[in-house]
This record gives C-alpha cells, sequence and structure tokens, in this order.
C-alpha cells in the first residue's frame, strides 16, 4: 500500500492534512485530517447574554468574522423577536458586501492565484504580476474600509450588535467609500478577465449537488430564511440539522455533513450555479461571459465565483451608500441599537459567509443563552472535498506513479482543489451536538 | 547592510485574526515580507522552510498535545518568541472558563462520547504555559499600527514597546464621553489600550480584548461596578472573556478578596 | 482695549468671513456632551455648550503628532503642516489655561511646536453661564484681560467684542461693516448688570488661598491612600484638564530603510510607568504618592512657581473621573472639611 | 525662527572605549570646527543624546568646558537605548541636543575648599568638575576627591586618578568596597571610611559635591555635616526620567520643581525642603 500524503496545507486557514491511501494502483482512501485544537465555542457561549455572544462568536474566525456576527445576531433577534429595520438591514448589508469583496480577494488572489501561475505566495509574484498584485490590495483595502467604518474595524469590529449599530458611519465616511468604489470598478472587471483566462485543470471534475441561501427578493444576495438546493427542492432554515445532518469522523477534529447521504457543496460556486441567474449590470455580464457547465462540476471555478462576487459587491456599494444617503437622517435613527426586546426563545439565523452557508441557533432563557448550535460552510464541504480529491487522484494516479512531475502535478492539483473550496479549518473545528 | 533576520509567522488555535490583520497591511504588505527574510508563513505561502529562526510570531493558542511539541520544538530554534494577540498571549475566548473545571465535560458535550483521536486536546492555554516567550502583542486581533510599530523594533534588534496604561487613555484622545458615568459596563479602565478605544468611540463599552492592563486597579473597578449595581458573575463573566489565563492567574487572590 | 459691538444674527455672517484665515472650530454636540469640531456648517454650532471633553489645549499640543521626521541622522521638524485655525467659543477659564500653557511652553527654552499652533490659532472667546460644576470665580479664572484675539461677551441682543491682540483686529477687519464702534451707556449698564447677575450663578465654591501650606501640612495624610485605593489610574483627569501638559515620546519606524518619525504623546503623572528609571526603579510606585503628585503639582509647585494655582475651575475633573478623584473632592478632604 | 530646542545636533563620535565592563567613554564633536569651540557648558550639566528610531536620553557630561572642542560622556549599558549606542564605532554620527540643567554654582566655589565624593557612576559628571577646578586651580581652595568604588575593576577613570595622585595641589583617595584583585594599593572600605583622611577642615569655607548610588547619600552627608558642613553646601546631582530636558514632557517632575531645569543639582536643605528628592 502506498500513500500520498501532503503534510501541511499552505495558503489556507488553519491547520488540515490530505492522506491518500493507494493499493493496486487504486484510489483506497481519502482522509482530509484537520488536527486543529477545539475551542468549544457552542459551550462559551452558554450562560452568557445575547450581546456577549456577539462579542464572542466573531472569533471563531477572522476571515469570516462579519458573517459570524451577522448570523448570530439573525438568529439571537429572531429569537427575541427583534424586527430589523430597514436602516439597519442597509448597514448590514453593507458592511457583508465589505468582508465579500475583502475575503474574496484575499482567497482568490493571494491564497489561490499563486498556483495557477506558479508561484509559492503573492508577494513572490510582484516582479511579473505587479499590476495584478497591486490591484489585489487594493481590492482588499476597500472590503477592509467598508469593515472599519461599519463595524468599528477590520477585523471583530463590534460595532454592529444586536438590535442595530453603535454608531452610524458619517456621511462623509460613506461618500468616501462610494468614490472608492467607483474608482475600482475597473479593477473589478479586470480581475473577473484575469480569471476568466486562468487555465482550469479538469482532473477532478465530478458532479455535485449545490445548496445556498434564497434572497428574499428576486435579486442576488447573502442572506435568506430559506435554502435553495440545486435538486430543486426550496427548505426552510429550520429545518437546517436535516439539511446537514452533522457527524463526527476519528481522523479529524471537524466535524462532516451530508445532505441524503451525499456530499453537497456550498459557497461562491453553489451561489452562482443557484443564483447566477439574478445577477444585473456588469456582473451579469461578467456570469454570462463565463459561465459553462464545468461549473457544476469543477470545484476550481469558485475561484472565478468568487470574482463575479467581487464585481457584484463593488458595482451594487455606490447604488446601496446612495440610498443609505437619501434619508440618511433617518438611518441613524433608524439603524440605533433597540433594546433587546423579551429575553425568552429560540431559532436559527442563516447568512452566505464567503465560503457558504452559514447557520447559527440560539436557545435564550430568561436573557442568557442557554443552548447553541453552528454549522458552519468548511463542515458543510470537507465531504465534497474528499470526493473531488479522491476523483483527482485517480485520474492522475498513472503518472504519479511514473515521474516525480506526475508526483508534483498530484500534490499541487490536490492541493489547488483543498484551496478551491477556501476552507477556513478554525471555522469548522468545534461543532456541538445539542442533548 | 547586516544580514535580514529570519521570521516565521505560526498558528495555532485561534481565529487566525492576527495574522489576517498582518495580511491585511495592504499599504505595508511588501514592506513587511521584505524588511525579513520570511521563511516559514503557511496561511500566505507554500514553500516554507522550518529551521532556525530570529524571530517567530504565534497566533493561536495551544489546545493539543501536537500543539505543545511544536511550540517546544520553536522554542528550542528560535531567538525572539512573539506573541501575537490575546490567544497565544492569555489563551483566548476559548480559555473563558480556564481553571473552572468544566473543560472535559464540555469537550463531551461537543464530540460525543466518540471524540476524534487524531490529537489530544486538552484546554486552552497561553504559549507561556509550555515555553518561555519574550514578547507579548495583546489584541483580539492585534492592532495593525502597533504590530507595524514593533515589527520595525524587532527587525532592527529592538525590543516590543506596547502601552501599560489603559484604555481610556485612547478613549480620552477620541473625546468619548465616559460609559461608566453612564452606568454602562466598560473595562477600559482595566484593559490594556491599543486599540485606539475602538469600542467607546461607537458608543459601545469596552469588552476588554486587549487583556488585562498591568495597571488597572481592578479592586476599585469591581466596587464602582458593583455600586452601579452590577452582580458579581455579570462582571466576572466580561473580565474572564479575554482575559483568560492571565486575568485568573493575575488577580486570582484579588479576586477572592473582594468576593466575599 | 477695543471693544466693538456685534449683533447676534450677524454672528454667523461674520464667522463665515473668518474661512479666509483658516478651518473654523466650535462647540458642538456629542451625544451628551460637547467637543470642540470642526465647523465646515455653522449650523453644527451649539453655543449651548458649557465645556467640551477635551480643553483647546488639544489643539495647540494634539495628543499625538510627530515633532521630527527623519532619514538617517537627519532630523526634519514637521511644523509645516500645522494648519490654520478659528477656535470660536473659548470660555474665560480656558483662555486662563492657555496662559498657563503660554507660560509654560513659550518662557524658558520655548516648544517650537507650541509656539508655531498658537500662531496660527485665532482663540476667538465667549462668556458663559456657570453650572454646580464651574468655580472658576473662586480660582479668579472668569474674566479674561489677555491670552484671546477676540472675546464675545453675549448680552441681549448683540455681542460686546473685545479686541485683543493684533491678529483679532485683523479679523475684525474682515468684516468692519458687521460691527458698531459706538459702545453707548446703555449698553455698558447691560454689560455691568449682566456682570453681577453671572458672579451670583457660581453655586461652587472652591477657596484655594493658602494651598502650598495645606498640601504641606498634608504630606502624611491618610488622605492620600484613600484616594490612592479608589484610584483607577485611567489617566482621564490629566487628559482633560487644560493645564495638563505632559507627554511622553517615542520613534516610529519604517519596516525596511533608516527613515521614521519622533512622535510625542499625551502621557500622564497618573501612569505608573511614569516615573521610572532606567534599571526599574521607580519614584512614584504606588498610586496614593501619583495622586499626591498631580494634586501637589496643580495646587503648590505652580503657586510657587507662577504665584497662582494650576486649575482654572472649569469642573472637567469633576466631570470626568469614575471614581470622584476630582479638584473639589481633593481640595475639601485636604481642608478636613 | 528660533532654533528648534528638540533639534539633536549631529556629532562625530572620535574616540570611544571601554571605562570599565559595562560602562562606554564616548568622546564627540559637533561636526562644525566654529561650533565645537563655542558651545560652552558647566559642569554638572547633562546633554540627551539622540539615535533616530530609537530614542533619547540624558548623560552628564564628563569633560570641562575649560578644554572645548570635544564632548566626553561616560555611558553604562541599561537599556534599549545604550544597548544601540555600544553598537556605534568610531567615525559615526550621534544626535546630541543641550547642555541643559542647572551645573554646579562655580562661581560660589571661588576662593573656596571643595571635597568631591563620588560612588561608581558618579564619577562621570564630577570628573567634570575636578578637570575644571584642576584647570583654574588658583581660583579654588583645597580640593578633596573621594571616589569609592566596588572593585578595583568597576573604577571609571583608574588610571586617569591614579596619576592625580602624584600632584600635591590636590588630595586624590581612592577606595575601594573589595579588592578581589590582590594588587590594589589604595584603600579599601566603603567611600566613607575615606572621610578620616580630611584633616583640618574649615566648615563654613567648604563646599561638598556627592554623587552616585542612591544608598550612598544618607551615609556620605551623615558625615558631612559631622564636619559641619552647612546643609546649603552639600551639593548632590540626582538622576530623574526625562524626555526633554527643558521642563516639558514632566516625567522629571519632583513635588514642585523640575529636575532638569531646577536640578540635576541640588543643595541638602533643597532635599530637606522639597521632600521626595531622594
Ligand atoms: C541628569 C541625568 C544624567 C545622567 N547621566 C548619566 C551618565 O552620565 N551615564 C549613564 O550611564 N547614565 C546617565 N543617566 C541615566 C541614563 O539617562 C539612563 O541610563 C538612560 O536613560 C537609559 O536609557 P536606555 O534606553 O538605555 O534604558 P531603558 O531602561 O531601556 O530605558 C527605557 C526608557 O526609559 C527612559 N528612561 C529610563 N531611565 C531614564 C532616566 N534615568 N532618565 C530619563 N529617561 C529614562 C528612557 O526614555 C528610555 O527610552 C543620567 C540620567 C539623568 C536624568
Ligand atoms: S468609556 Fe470606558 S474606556 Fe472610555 S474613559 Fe470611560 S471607562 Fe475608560
Ligand atoms: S483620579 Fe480619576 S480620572 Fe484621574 S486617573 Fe484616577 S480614576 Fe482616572
Ligand atoms: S484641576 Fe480640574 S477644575 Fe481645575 S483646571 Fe484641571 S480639570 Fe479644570
Amino acid at each position: 500500500m502506498k500513500e500520498i500524503r501532503i503534510p501541511t496545507l499552505a495558503r489556507v486557514e488553519g491547520h488540515g492534512n490530505i492522506t491518500v491511501q493507494i493499493a493496486k494502483n487504486k484510489v483506497q482512501k481519502v482522509l482530509l485530517n484537520i488536527p486543529e485544537g477545539p475551542r468549544l465555542f457552542e459551550t462559551l457561549v452558554v450562560g452568557k447574554t445575547p450581546s456577549e455572544v456577539v462579542n464572542i462568536v466573531p472569533r471563531i474566525c477572522a476571515i469570516c468574522s462579519v458573517s459570524h456576527r451577522y448570523a448570530a445576531i439573525r438568529a439571537l433577534e429572531r429569537a427575541l423577536e427583534i424586527k430589523e429595520t430597514k436602516a439597519t438591514n442597509a448597514l448590514r448589508t453593507l458592511m457583508h458586501y465589505g468582508e465579500m469583496i475583502e475575503s474574496n480577494s484575499l482567497h482568490a488572489y493571494l491564497l489561490a492565484l499563486p498556483d495557477f501561475l506558479g508561484y509559492p505566495n503573492a508577494v513572490a509574484m510582484v516582479d511579473k504580476y505587479a499590476p495584478a498584485v497591486l490591484r489585489a490590495l487594493r481590492l482588499k483595502k476597500f472590503g477592509n474600509s467598508i469593515m472599519e467604518i461599519t463595524t468599528a474595524r477590520w477585523t471583530h469590529g463590534e460595532n454592529a450588535a444586536v438590535g442595530g449599530f453603535g454608531v452610524t458611519p458619517s456621511k462623509q465616511q460613506l461618500l468616501d467609500i462610494k468614490n472608492q468604489a467607483l474608482a475600482l470598478l475597473p479593477d473589478a472587471e479586470e480581475t473577473v478577465e484575469l480569471f476568466r483566462n486562468l487555465h482550469y485543470p479538469t482532473s477532478m471534475e465530478e458532479g455535485m449537488t449545490f445548496m445556498c441561501l434564497k434572497p428574499p427578493t428576486e435579486k442576488y444576495g447573502f442572506v435568506g430564511n430559506s435554502v435553495l438546493i440545486s435538486t430543486g427542492q426550496e427548505a426552510p432554515i429550520e429545518d437546517y440539522l436535516k439539511l446537514t445532518n452533522e457527524r463526527v469522523v476519528d481522523h479529524s477534529n471537524a466535524k462532516r455533513c451530508s445532505y441524503n447521504d451525499k456530499p453537497f457543496v456550498v459557497g461562491a460556486l453553489a451561489r452562482m450555479n443557484l443564483l447566477g441567474e439574478r445577477l444585473h449590470g456588469k456582473a451579469a455580464e461578467a456570469f454570462k461571459r463565463c459561465y459553462s457547465l464545468s461549473w457544476i462540476r469543477n470545484p476550481l471555478y469558485t475561484n472565478l465565483a468568487q470574482v463575479i462576487e467581487i464585481l457584484f459587491c463593488v458595482e451594487q456599494t455606490p447604488l446601496l451608500i446612495d440610498q443609505i444617503l437619501k434619508n440618511y437622517d433617518k438611518i441613524v435613527t433608524d439603524s440605533k441599537i433597540q433594546k433587546p426586546g423579551g429575553g425568552t426563545g429560540k431559532n436559527v439565523g442563516a447568512v452566505e459567509a464567503p465560503r457558504g452557508t452559514l447557520y447559527h441557533y440560539y436557545e435564550v432563557s430568561r436573557g442568557l443563552v442557554s443552548g447553541a448550535n453552528m454549522i458552519i460552510p468548511t463542515t458543510q464541504n470537507l465531504d465534497a472535498m474528499e470526493t473531488h480529491i479522491r476523483v483527482a487522484a485517480e485520474n492522475l494516479l498513472k503518472s504519479a506513479m511514473d515521474s516525480t512531475q506526475g508526483k508534483k502535478d498530484m500534490d499541487l492539483t490536490l492541493e489547488m482543489v483543498v484551496r478551491a473550496y477556501d476552507p477556513c479549518i478554525s471555522c469548522s473545528v468545534h461543532v456541538v451536538n445539542l442533548d | 547592510m547586516p544580514e535580514k533576520p529570519k521570521a516565521g509567522f505560526y498558528n495555532l488555535s485561534g481565529c487566525s485574526g492576527c495574522l489576517l490583520t498582518i495580511l491585511n497591511c495592504e499599504d505595508q504588505i511588501l514592506d513587511i515580507f521584505n524588511g525579513a527574510n520570511i521563511v516559514s508563513f503557511l496561511m500566505a505561502n507554500s514553500a516554507n522552510i522550518e529551521k532556525d529562526l530570529d524571530i517567530a510570531f504565534i497566533d493561536g493558542s495551544v489546545t493539543t498535545d501536537e500543539q505543545e511539541e511544536f511550540v517546544k520544538e520553536l522554542r528550542a530554534r528560535t531567538k525572539k518568541i512573539v506573541c501575537l494577540g490575546v490567544c497565544s498571549c492569555y489563551g483566548g475566548v476559548q480559555a473563558m472558563e480556564y481553571e473552572k473545571n468544566t473543560w472535559s465535560a464540555r469537550f463531551k458535550k461537543v464530540y460525543g462520547t466518540k471524540p476524534p483521536t487524531i490529537t489530544k486536546p486538552f484546554e486552552s492555554r497561553p504559549v507561556d504555559a509550555f515555553v518561555p516567550v519574550d514578547y507579548y502583542l495583546p489584541g483580539c486581533p492585534i492592532d495593525a499600527n502597533q504590530f507595524l510599530y514593533n515589527y520595525a523594533r524587532l527587525l532592527r534588534g529592538l525590543p516590543v514597546d506596547i502601552p501599560k496604561t489603559p484604555v481610556c487613555l485612547e478613549c480620552k484622545w477620541r473625546e468619548n464621553e465616559c460609559l461608566l458615568l453612564k452606568n454602562i459596563m466598560c473595562l477600559g479602565p482595566v484593559t490594556a489600550t491599543g486599540c485606539n478605544a475602538r469600542c467607546p468611540s461607537v458608543n459601545l463599552p469596552c469588552v476588554g480584548c486587549f487583556g488585562p492592563a498591568d495597571e488597572g486597579n481592578l479592586t476599585s473597578e469591581f466596587n464602582l461596578l458593583k455600586e452601579k449595581g452590577f452582580s458579581f458573575p455579570e462582571i466576572e463573566r466580561k473580565l474572564r472573556m479575554f482575559g483568560g489565563v492571565k486575568f485568573v492567574n493575575k488577580f486570582k487572590t484579588m479576586w477572592k478578596k473582594v468576593k466575599k | 482695549m477695543k471693544v466693538l459691538k456685534l449683533q447676534k444674527r450677524n454672528l454667523n455672517s461674520y464667522l463665515e468671513s473668518l474661512r479666509v484665515f483658516g478651518e473654523i472650530y466650535g462647540p458642538v454636540r456629542k451625544d451628551e456632551k460637547y467637543i470642540y469640531g470642526q465647523l465646515d456648517d455653522l449650523d453644527k454650532l451649539d453655543l449651548r455648550m458649557l465645556r467640551t471633553i477635551l480643553p483647546v489645549k488639544k489643539f495647540l499640543v494634539p495628543p499625538k503628532f510627530n515633532t521630527f521626521s527623519f532619514e538617517g541622522y537627519t532630523y526634519k521638524p514637521e511644523l509645516e503642516k500645522i494648519p490654520r485655525r478659528v477656535i470660536f467659543g473659548v470660555h474665560p477659564c480656558e483662555i486662563h489655561g492657555l496662559l498657563i500653557l503660554d507660560k509654560f511652553f513659550l518662557e524658558r527654552f520655548p516648544d517650537p511646536y507650541y509656539q508655531e499652533r498658537r500662531k496660527n490659532t485665532a482663540i476667538l472667546g465667549l462668556s458663559c453661564v456657570p453650572d454646580e460644576k464651574c468655580f472658576a470665580k473662586s480660582t479668579g479664572t472668569h474674566f479674561v484681560e489677555s491670552g484671546f484675539d477676540l472675546a464675545f461677551n453675549e448680552l441681549q441682543d448683540f455681542y460686546l467684542v473685545w479686541v485683543g491682540s493684533s491678529l483679532g483686529d485683523d479679523l475684525v477687519r474682515l468684516r468692519l461693516d458687521l460691527f458698531e464702534e459706538d459702545i453707548k451707556e446703555r449698553d455698558l449698564h447691560e454689560y455691568m448688570k449682566w456682570r453681577s447677575w453671572r458672579d451670583s450663578q457660581y453655586k461652587l465654591k472652591l477657596d484655594m488661598t493658602g494651598m502650598p501650606d495645606i498640601m504641606e501640612l498634608n504630606y502624611n495624610s491618610p488622605i492620600w491612600k484613600k484616594f490612592g485605593d479608589k484610584d483607577l489610574s485611567c489617566g482621564a483627569c490629566s487628559m482633560v484638564c487644560p493645564t495638563c501638559p505632559c507627554y511622553n515620546v517615542r520613534d516610529q519606524l519604517k519596516p525596511v530603510g533608516n527613515s521614521g518619525e519622533r512622535q510625542r504623546h499625551w502621557d500622564s503623572c497618573m501612569f505608573k510607568p511614569f516615573a521610572v528609571v532606567a534599571g526599574g526603579h521607580n519614584f512614584r510606585e504606588n498610586r496614593a504618592e501619583r495622586v499626591k503628585l498631580w494634586y501637589t503639582h496643580k495646587l503648590k509647585a505652580f503657586i510657587t512657581e507662577f504665584g497662582k494655582p494650576a486649575c482654572v475651575g472649569c469642573g472637567r475633573c469633576i466631570d470626568t473621573c469614575p471614581v470622584d478623584i476630582n479638584i473639589k473632592t481633593v481640595v475639601t478632604a485636604l481642608k478636613g472639611v | 525662527m528660533a532654533t528648534n530646542v528638540y533639534l539633536p545636533e549631529p556629532m562625530r563620535i572620535v574616540r570611544r572605549f571601554n571605562l570599565i565592563s559595562d560602562v562606554r567613554f564616548f568622546q564627540v564633536r559637533p561636526l562644525a570646527m566654529d561650533r565645537a569651540l563655542s558651545l560652552d557648558y558647566l559642569p554638572g550639566q547633562f546633554m540627551i543624546v539622540s539615535l533616530p528610531g530609537i530614542g533619547e536620553a540624558p548623560f552628564s557630561i564628563s569633560s570641562t568646558p575649560s578644554r572645548p572642542g570635544l564632548i566626553e560622556f561616560g555611558i553604562r549599558n541599561v537599556g534599549v537605548l545604550t544597548e544601540q549606542l555600544f553598537k556605534l564605532k568610531e567615525n559615526e554620527i550621534i544626535g546630541v541636543r543641550g547642555p541643559y540643567g542647572n551645573g554646579f554654582p562655580i562661581s560660589k566655589f571661588e576662593k573656596k575648599d571643595l571635597i568631591i565624593v563620588v560612588g561608581g557612576l558618579g564619577a562621570v559628571p564630577l570628573r567634570s568638575l575636578l578637570l575644571y577646578t584642576l584647570d583654574n586651580r588658583d581660583r579654588f581652595g583645597k580640593i578633596y576627591f573621594l571616589y569609592g568604588a566596588r572593585r578595583p575593576n568597576e573604577m571609571l577613570f583608574l588610571n586617569e586618578f591614579l596619576e592625580l595622585k602624584g600632584r600635591d595641589d590636590l588630595n586624590c583617595l581612592l577606595s575601594v568596597d573589595k579588592d578581589d584583585t590582590g594588587k590594589w594599593t589604595e584603600n579599601v572600605g566603603v567611600v566613607t571610611t575615606l572621610f578620616k583622611h580630611l584633616k583640618g577642615i574649615n566648615p563654613n569655607n567648604t563646599y561638598a559635591t556627592v554623587c552616585g548610588p542612591p544608598v550612598m547619600y544618607k551615609f556620605v552627608i551623615d558625615e558631612l555635616l559631622k564636619l559641619g558642613i552647612p546643609k546649603h553646601q552639600i551639593l548632590m546631582t540626582l538622576e530623574r526620567r526625562m524626555h526633554c530636558g527643558v521642563g516639558k514632557c514632566g516625567h522629571c517632575v519632583i513635588g514642585s520643581i523640575y529636575t532638569c531645569m531646577d536640578g540635576p543639582v541640588f543643595s541638602h536643605w533643597d532635599v530637606l525642603h522639597m521632600k521626595d528628592l531622594i
């Protein structure tokens, strides 16, 4: 029996490794191991107030901290019957765009692109690809600037709270963001072009089921209270346990999910496959130019899906800000933190994190949280990741066994598959069983 | 020109927010990579070489036997270890129940009776619970400016320099009305500054994410909060949230006294 | 001194005209408090202000600024970027605070940064009516004779405007048409009536005569420990006091190259590291000693040095300290009453 | 505009060598010769040494204004800035500003006898006074120089002082707490054991100057008081944290005074009167 081991996955968040066991020239077993230490967040939030929960849970993961915060807020507000005002929703949407832009450009440019261009990291690409690197940094910085003004920090800003915002961004701050967005539109478009013209290997292709939240309007978006499934069904998020079916596996500190006993995929690719038709403007044109049927089989297109989302967010930001500024004074009043309503209740809330659907569930009893559950995108994707690794390994097996180059290609492809999913390992390690 | 110091960036159990903060310094990122010879940065780089280091930056706390081995091995080949963020400095949010002896029960609750066997996990502790640490840069996450200032110092062999003063200092610089005077539980006076008083500046109380200030007067803060009608468990809960192991160790005796 | 009259309705037009001199600042609301904020829009001006969170010192010695940039061993003072500003609405006690800072920064070794900012900052005073935390009458700082460029005294329908400096005179000349030069006897009468009425409005009285002796006698008093135990070491009192000038210096380097900045930022003697010397010896190890130093410096040192205390009765420390350590509680305790 | 008081002046390190294992002698010179020659100061004053990117710290001047052109320091490696200073070589540039502080009231010393008492690093500022009085020998009365160090290899300027022993217009008394070399020919014992050699002191006509580690002051002052020297004629130099040297940053405040401007030289009366000085 032979083993291919990639001991530490680089350019992903957290620690993981891949083991592919091979016997008789056939792939026997694929193990995506996650040794990252558990932090037990679901138990940490027990006994805390809703506002403390919102301080704690973003720390599950920095890269999707806004999404964690937002999902927790949605769950808690639903549990406590606090109604989200239009004003608060607008500001939350803006902050969410910030995270999408930052996280997607971090992933697409700094973590994934070096593979396609043959570099160990993005900074090393500067000599030959300076414009691309600088463009990446501009977009990333822009995403961070949005989070800075809406949440008060790039990462783990506390300004977005249960019931509203501590402070509304000033008119000037909003105008600055709007102007930056307008100026960055060409960058976003060029980004799509860059990723459209990359060569996407095909050795791992295998059809998959996709899931994402259904936005409440007819437009593209990142929140909703029901889930669309590529098999044609739709389910309320209250069914999140049935949709994800978490289980513990012994080779990993991260749990696993499946739907109808099959792997499924969440994230940018899922969103594009299910909602791409809803895009408008330049993002819609980009989608039309890029989309093909390979998108339902090849996880590497996640990268392209992500950059189309960057374009979507950059394009939407000025429109959203115009809408906020039109009614600025009312937005200021209406987005102030409302006193939390009743102190008892339970419910689930979900948002699309950059990496996919994120569910938070809380039970609150007399002002303190008594139970919690969080289902994380990376956990949902792990089975699919293993499947695509297996397919790639099987397809590449022959050449890999024959030459060192083949072995290198194999390692790179397997890593690229994992990286395409943009796994967030910190997130995935900690999940709960409610008694 | 002296040779550039060899630096590595490592990540244990945490949210990676401190390393992300470094990658978020878009305007300085090229300088950051050029100032040192960065031999390992798993989160951003795939050609990593593990060898002797001048400076190792660690983000995240120690929660498994594998990580414990790793920090020991890293210590042996590193001149200066710098802890980034409250996880590696003080155990992080995952250590908020430190010394309450609830860990095993909580672990069981999350992973059930058949836990994974891949590593042996335990309750989160800071890096200095296992090996000596040279410098601490607290925060959840670290502050980019404080990092850049100290990164430049470390590259020249200068020690880390962080303020020992509480958040209120920068809070007053930013002209915020004091939340304590509005009877809101603000941890500003007992929390290390360096964050530019972000939370009080958006009308929200300091949650203590830079950990305890060395010179904060916890007894007085506690008495004040009690006068304002906050209960003992509420206050302790807030202080433990980011203060973790440092809070428990530093204030154990004092805390027992005020509890009476 | 030249005195002019300005009808209240003309205030905004006048202030508007000052933009040719520089940026205009004045009291604006920040939640339930006030700050000196930039008045890009004069509608933001809120003259109900009694005290701002930070005093005007923030314009003359900002909380954080660069003194030099350096490249190798060549230092370049950062004096060029200092903007020209008009600060409107500065109350008398604060102007007295400025006079103290002037003495401090401009005599013996003039500080070029203060000097330059002072020169570029036009101080437009405004009369006020005290609340229960003001005691400027006790400190003799409720009227001003100097330290300002213009001082506005608010009466029923108009301001009596004192011209206090040559710059003030230039500023008046920008819109001489708005001012009236002949002060009627009626006006004088109204002013005198207002003066004595205002005098009667000071509820808080803090007699500070003899403070150096009283401080001396209290050198070993147990009150210092009592305050020390409560003190949070948060430094807020020093930040908000118009006469606290202490600062710290640190050098900021860039990750690569040998350039950077020498930065100055506000410090406080209430912080423990303030008096630590190399080797770790701390001359004021405990809080009680540090509280004592703060008040010794305000109430004794300054009187010895400049003939009056470094307290101008603004009430900021009373309004700020979360644990009620302030000039009122300390002076009261020192006097044992 | 007037010159910026905070602006460090570039000076070249002319010579540097170790006085003892952790104290290094630095001889520096302003880049321009006319400036070098016109730089005037008093014994007991200090200057602030500045390294860009590292910071600034005060150091006593050890040279004498009677020999213009070169400024000398004796610097102990104790921390961040001093460690970087130790890395510099001859011909490199440092920033220096000053002189600051009151210095010794030399004019009051005229025609008077002088007892200079030194412990450890205190030799740095008092060497300036000693050399100054020797260069202007006829203006002063009898001069006693009492220097105590812990061991022979901890005595600064040892050879220079041993040489001075040959002079008949100076009473140079050296002592170590403990001789671990076996070659020490001078006194053994704490510095106060040297006082027995002071004979026929006319206290009212005598000034004493003291500088050394904090523990030393009390014992030395007791001896001086026993000799009957008036409190205002016993002078000492003190140390405090300083960031500006010009009475602005506030770190050196003691009660009512700024050590950097009102000191660092104080009389024993000041100390009794003002409290907290030592
Ligand atoms: C009037 C005066 C004269 C002095 N003369 C001498 C001398 O001749 N030889 C000598 O070796 N030392 C002398 N010192 C002490 C010298 O200033 C300190 O050793 C020096 O500041 C240490 O700096 P560092 O950065 O190496 O030490 P660190 O301990 O790293 O200092 C850290 C910081 O603390 C501050 N600091 C610490 N100690 C002092 C201090 N005493 N004064 C001001 N700031 C301080 C500095 O700003 C420094 O940046 C004198 C001090 C004073 C006040
Ligand atoms: S609001 Fe909080 S941080 Fe600010 S001064 Fe008050 S206690 Fe300190
Ligand atoms: S006296 Fe009050 S305001 Fe001043 S440092 Fe102490 S607690 Fe803070
Ligand atoms: S001591 Fe208090 S009242 Fe006096 S000037 Fe300072 S802040 Fe104002």
